[in-house]
């Protein structure tokens, strides 16, 4: 519940939105002045989503962010310089200049995987990182984003259909913005509510006003906690709105004038600070130090990116391979015993085969009367819908057969 | 004729081939309403209509699937790649559905991917890609890359009449720095034939694409410095036209290649294993390569222009060939 | 319903059933000799899948075989023969040994396209062929197979996907017989029933007695005439079970000793035997003269085959590329002029955007009190399932927002 | 020590590194409880329980993807594709997540994809390939594909313990055809490192994996000819071990490279061009190539038999260019 935020909290989200938001229209300030190398993408009006999901995880998750998750990785950690210092393909940058935009990440301090372009990747590998942390013992949750069209991609598929196997502590925000570059979410996929892609992956989710930064993070903590609890991924559908085109160099004269309309009042930071107000979580004065500190961070890290060198060139040539720069070294927080020999021949709940088969829960009327329902007839089937569309969340379809208590670790029975 | 750049050309091929044949379907991400990320297909779907500019969901292992279902109800799809680097998500699709029908049941293939590939516009590891080797390397697909607007729009119409699947390659880097009168009537270039762009004497410089340009620029200022080299624009890698490349070899005696993909299993290299095979005798000296470096493509501007191939680089080599 | 079925097509289905299986059993014998080069899959069975999807096609409709579908391409036209000379790598065989198994098509007359081994790939690929059929006026439908292990692909994925969003006519057969190679299926796909994946896609499906070639001849031709009138893709899954292991060389150990009895009794061609006997459908004289029948042809073709020479070493080197040897032509059967300018200008259905977004669908409540309702205790997971394990068909979850009626051809409207 | 297979050599390799670092786990399609579709990993659920050997969906770019996933947190997976030509599934997984993450944000990944590749066995188009120049020609990739069971269970020890991204080619012809006494104790073959496996004096034949055993047999041969063949295996290629290859060449002057990997774009164009570049003046004759078509691998025992080099292949060039 919103109440359990305390006013700190309350203004931490504050502050991130409003970051994200004054750090992006600088952003755009500088490409216009082409002090931006490649492209821009804008997460205006997406803030609540970004900041509402990231905060709700702790310091010792792992996440990875998509084009438009600049105020996930400002909650997690990373600084207005980064962004710059990336955005502008600096030496001083998280990547020294060799990739670009958010495509940056930490794997030692802030646990942040870098995303690449192709849309969909991050699914499996985030699977993979909450699976080998709960190996670990480590107990973290894993968290990624993807957008309506992200969805149509197979890695998506594969991905979430792989972590449902094997329950894995992943959290998926589909940001259900109404658009994919110029397709609108009704070409890309044929359904209503994303969230039923949970259902076939048996897993739990989440709808969600994706403009109520408070609601995200109610959804994303319920979800982060789910998972941390053992009880697999879950996904959250948030529905907003992609308030710009696809990037800078697109106009998005596709997108209905009412449209931007109808969604600029839903503004999820001008729908928060009603909030705060009326709440009486802060007054002007609150508002107008954090701004504040806002403008002098900004105004600082801006400073140094724009006064950062850009790489020298031999820079080009090295770190293709890891020749010994890197230690790599897994952070056990569970005996190593349980997982060495002879210890580790463990069994596993759930793969033995109890039934036969589903022929007995179908109909399986005599061959005689054989009267399989007939298909229903073409101008009846939309009503048929039955999705939920409810800001809430489903339980995932998910029947454990054979297990007698949904298990904490789903890989572990008895022993250890 | 007005001058008209590369895309325009290649729209140009697009809107005749589908005028001439309405076997001809474009399929592809965002190519109808809004033409295209780079435009190509701009104001064809208002020609074409909505069952020939078919846009589809982010999916490219169906895009190339669906394609070749259409080819074999004798479409001839056009697929468009946002980004040819996305290719490498049908990549399956490609080198084993696509390139092996033919080969296996006999089920030929006649559709295009096309895509704009590429460096030096700051794109970065995800959006410059140059794949022509991966597919190149792959029995059953040929593989075109032009350099000029005439040669984009007339390789396209090969490519699209062509019975087999061609990845069409274009450089994106090229799309609109380049403008050429094409002529007013029809017409087609044949796949599988290079071209000497620039006749010269002392050595043989081979390429492609954008890199083309970079070594007809280092060709005219070696010219300068009394260096003649000879300059070859393979524009179609898959099949390679092995007789200009040998004419020039045996005339030159000396060999250049210069590609903007990376070095290692770069198509430089299988031409100088074709090339000691056909004329050891007529080498005057080692056959050379000026490559991209073996990394993935950096963002930053000065990184990248380390990574690419530069006219410095194309006349260094070419001159210590040459003084071989 | 079977009703409508002849007595001359009830005895059909079991003709291509009972070939079906003769002719595997042969091959095993074949097999055993060292007659069939590579591997050999077995479909027993699961007959009654392949044969009663393949009836429900015509001839101008348009398919492709997975592994275990013998009896859909020997429904669909192909000869004994040509299963046998493919197994063994024969020059007379239809890819003249250059591939082998099911790996062969025909795109002039039986319109079956040749399966690759990767799995999934066929589903775009006969959305594909759909959509190039409605194009050109052909009216048919495309039908391919998949088994439950193939659902986890990402092209499964893309393919249904895009089938759906296009409305293409395609049947996807979903044959759930319980493992993929060693993987059970509730390993591979955590959730009961295969035919929920269709919900995600927004498309109608239908779960079958794959053992009961009637009720799977039903739903297939409900299928087929949904597909036919426009109303987009049908995804049927029929239960059943792999009653050999994955090849001839899998022992398939890891299935449990009753799963195989359970399903033993549960036989397509057992079941069917007797309801053609009760049902008055055939005596034991015309039951022997198919059997005879079959083994006649049967023989023969067998002879031919184990006479067929193997292919010329040459013809190694032969046929990558297309030099002129086909000649491509797509039967129009809708006049060119409507897809040529200036007529094929034409105005798609369902495309503009006419909501906002679903925000106002989902609860928005006041900020102060918000209250997104939390997610199901872990231990209710399994309760909320709302699985139908009702054999029948249930209509997909797409909202047809807009269209005012289903329209024939979705890509068109008004005109022509 | 009894003589084991290749098979049992990579199990064992295995099995050795997981007891040795818990941070090694392995993941794949039916590797569990069936061992593996060629049993390499039977066994090891029993000994090392689920967690560490985990089943999979057939899902190739969620077994690739996870597997970065892990190999960030500290792990070093070992995926297993059911057959190498499924890697295709997951190339865009392996060439752009994977090559690309050391260099482009600095996080290295530890993760070995091995599997089964190669013909020979009347696998067909899908269950014979050879993919390793689309991954050689990948920077950021090392590419593994040993000969002997000895190096395979070294190099495949290398592979695990090195930061990088290994792919690990199994020749599946060579899985339980060869046997080989290993030593007792426990050693490594370092990755990168070719090795002379006869001396000769009149031509360097390079290989590797099956083609390996194809091109010693033909120099046996060849010596009863009276040509002298160095034969060299690369084993490891990428990266490629130029010092080896020169030297040779230095000493025989005649260079024959022969592989199964299809011809154009083949590992032996990047090699002619290498030794082009490096040795041109070493050189008394054309180098030459022995590979398979270029053409799909085709099913029929006839048609892969001549799709495929073969001893007499390789002894014809090899005479050709001793007399050369
Ligand atoms: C596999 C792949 N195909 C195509 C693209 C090109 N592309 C980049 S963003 C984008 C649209 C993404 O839409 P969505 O997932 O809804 O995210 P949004 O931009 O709305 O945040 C496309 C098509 C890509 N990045 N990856
Ligand atoms: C993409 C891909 N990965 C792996 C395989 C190897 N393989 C062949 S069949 C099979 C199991 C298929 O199971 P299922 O889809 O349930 O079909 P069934 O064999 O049960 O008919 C596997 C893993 C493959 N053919 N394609
Ligand atoms: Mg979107
Ligand atoms: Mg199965």
């Amino acid at each position: 519940m919103a109440q359990t935020l305390s006013r700190e909290q309350h203004l931490d989200l504050y502050y991130y939105m409003r970051l994200n938001r004054s750090l992006e229209e600088r952003m755009v300030r500088l490409f216009r002045q082409s002090k931006i190398v490649g492209g821009l993408y804008s997460s205006l009006g997406q803030e609540g989503i970004s900041v509402g999901t990231a905060y709700a995880l702790e310091a010792r998750d792992w996440m990875a962010p998509m084009i438009r998750n600049i105020g996930a990785l400002l909650v997690k950690g990373c600084k207005p310089r980064d962004i710059f210092t990336q955005h502008m393909a600096k030496y001083t940058s998280p990547t020294l200049g060799k990739d670009g935009t958010s495509h940056f990440g930490d794997l030692k301090t802030k646990h942040i995987v870098s995303p690449i372009s192709m849309l969909g990747d991050l699914i499996p590998v985030l699977a993979g990182v909450g699976i080998a942390g709960r190996y670990l013992g480590q107990k973290i949750v894993a968290m990624t984003w993807i957008g309506d069209g992200g969805t149509s991609t197979g890695v998506f598929h594969e991905g979430m259909n792989f972590a449902a196997v094997q329950r894995a502590p992943l959290v998926c925000v589909v940001e259900n913005n109404q658009w994919a570059y110029s397709t609108p979410v009704k070409r890309q996929v044929p359904i209503r509510n994303l969230a039923e892609r949970a259902k076939s992956y048996g897993i739990a989710s989440a709808i969600v006003d994706g403009n109520d930064v408070l609601a995200v993070y109610q959804a994303a903590k319920d979800a982060v906690e789910r998972c941390r609890a053992g009880d697999g991924p879950v996904m959250i559908e948030a529905k907003t709105h992609r308030m710009r085109g696809h990037a800078q160099h697109d106009p998005a004269e596709y997108v209905p004038k009412a449209m931007v309309e109808y969604w600029t009042a839903q503004d999820p930071i001008g729908r928060y600070e009603k909030y705060l107000t009326n709440a009486g979580l802060w007054n002007e004065k609150k508002k107008a130090e954090i701004d504040a500190r806002i403008e002098r961070e900004l105004d600082e890290d801006q400073k140094f990116a724009e006064e950062s060198p850009l790489p020298p060139a031999e820079l080009a040539e090295q770190g293709v391979f890891c020749d010994g720069c890197h230690e790599i070294k897994a952070r056990w927080e569970r005996p190593v015993e349980e997982v060495t020999p002879p210890r580790c021949s463990i069994e596993m709940d759930g793969w033995t085969v109890e039934d036969f088969g589903q022929l007995e829960n179908i109909e399986t009327e005599k061959m005689e009367s054989v009267a399989v329902s007939k298909l229903a007839p073409s101008d009846q089937r939309s009503e048929n819908v039955s999705g939920d569309a409810k800001s809430g969340v489903r339980s995932g379809g998910q029947k454990n057969t054979g297990a007698k208590s949904p298990a904490r670790h789903p890989l572990r029975k008895g022993k250890n | 004729m007005a001058a008209v750049t590369m895309v325009e050309a290649i729209r140009q091929a697009l809107s005749e081939e589908m005028e001439r044949d309405p076997a001809v379907v474009l399929i592809g991400e965002d190519i109808s309403v809004y033409g295209g990320a780079f435009k190509v297909t701009e104001g064809l779907l208002n020609k074409f209509g909505w069952e020939r500019v078919i846009d589809t969901p982010i999916s490219e292992s169906a895009i190339i699937g669906a394609a070749v279902g259409m080819s074999y109800m004798g479409l001839r799809p056009v697929a468009e790649m946002q980004f040819i680097d996305f290719l490498a998500c049908a990549f399956n699709q490609m080198t084993n559905f696509v390139a092996k029908s033919h080969y296996r049941w006999g089920a030929p293939v006649p559709m295009v991917v096309r895509g704009p590939s590429g460096g030096g516009v700051h794109g970065g590891p995800f959006h410059s890609a140059n794949p022509e080797m991966y597919y190149a390397h792959t029995p059953g697909l040929k593989v075109v890359y032009p350099s000029t607007p005439y040669d984009a729009k007339g390789l396209l119409k090969s490519a699209i009449r062509d019975n087999n699947p061609v990845l069409f390659l274009e450089h994106k880097f090229l799309y609109r720095r380049i403008k050429e009168e094409l002529p007013e009537g029809e017409y087609t270039v044949p796949l599988g034939k290079a071209i000497v762009r620039r006749e010269g004497a002392d050595l043989t410089i081979i390429s492609y694409a954008a890199m083309m340009h970079t070594s007809l620029e280092a060709a005219e200022k070696l010219a300068a410095e009394g260096i003649s080299a000879e300059v070859i624009d393979l524009r179609t890698l898959m099949p390679l036209d092995k007789e200009t490349i040998l004419a020039s070899v045996k005339k030159t005696s000396k060999l250049l290649i210069v590609h903007e993909d990376t070095r290692t299993g770069g198509i430089a290299g299988e031409i100088a294993a074709m090339v000691c095979e056909n004329a050891f005798e007529d080498l005057d000296g080692p056959i050379q390569r000026v490559t991209s470096l073996d990394t993935p493509v950096p963002y930053s501007p000065p990184l990248e222009e380390r990574f690419l191939p530069g006219v410095p680089d194309v006349m260094r080599a070419a001159r210590e060939l040459a003084q071989y």
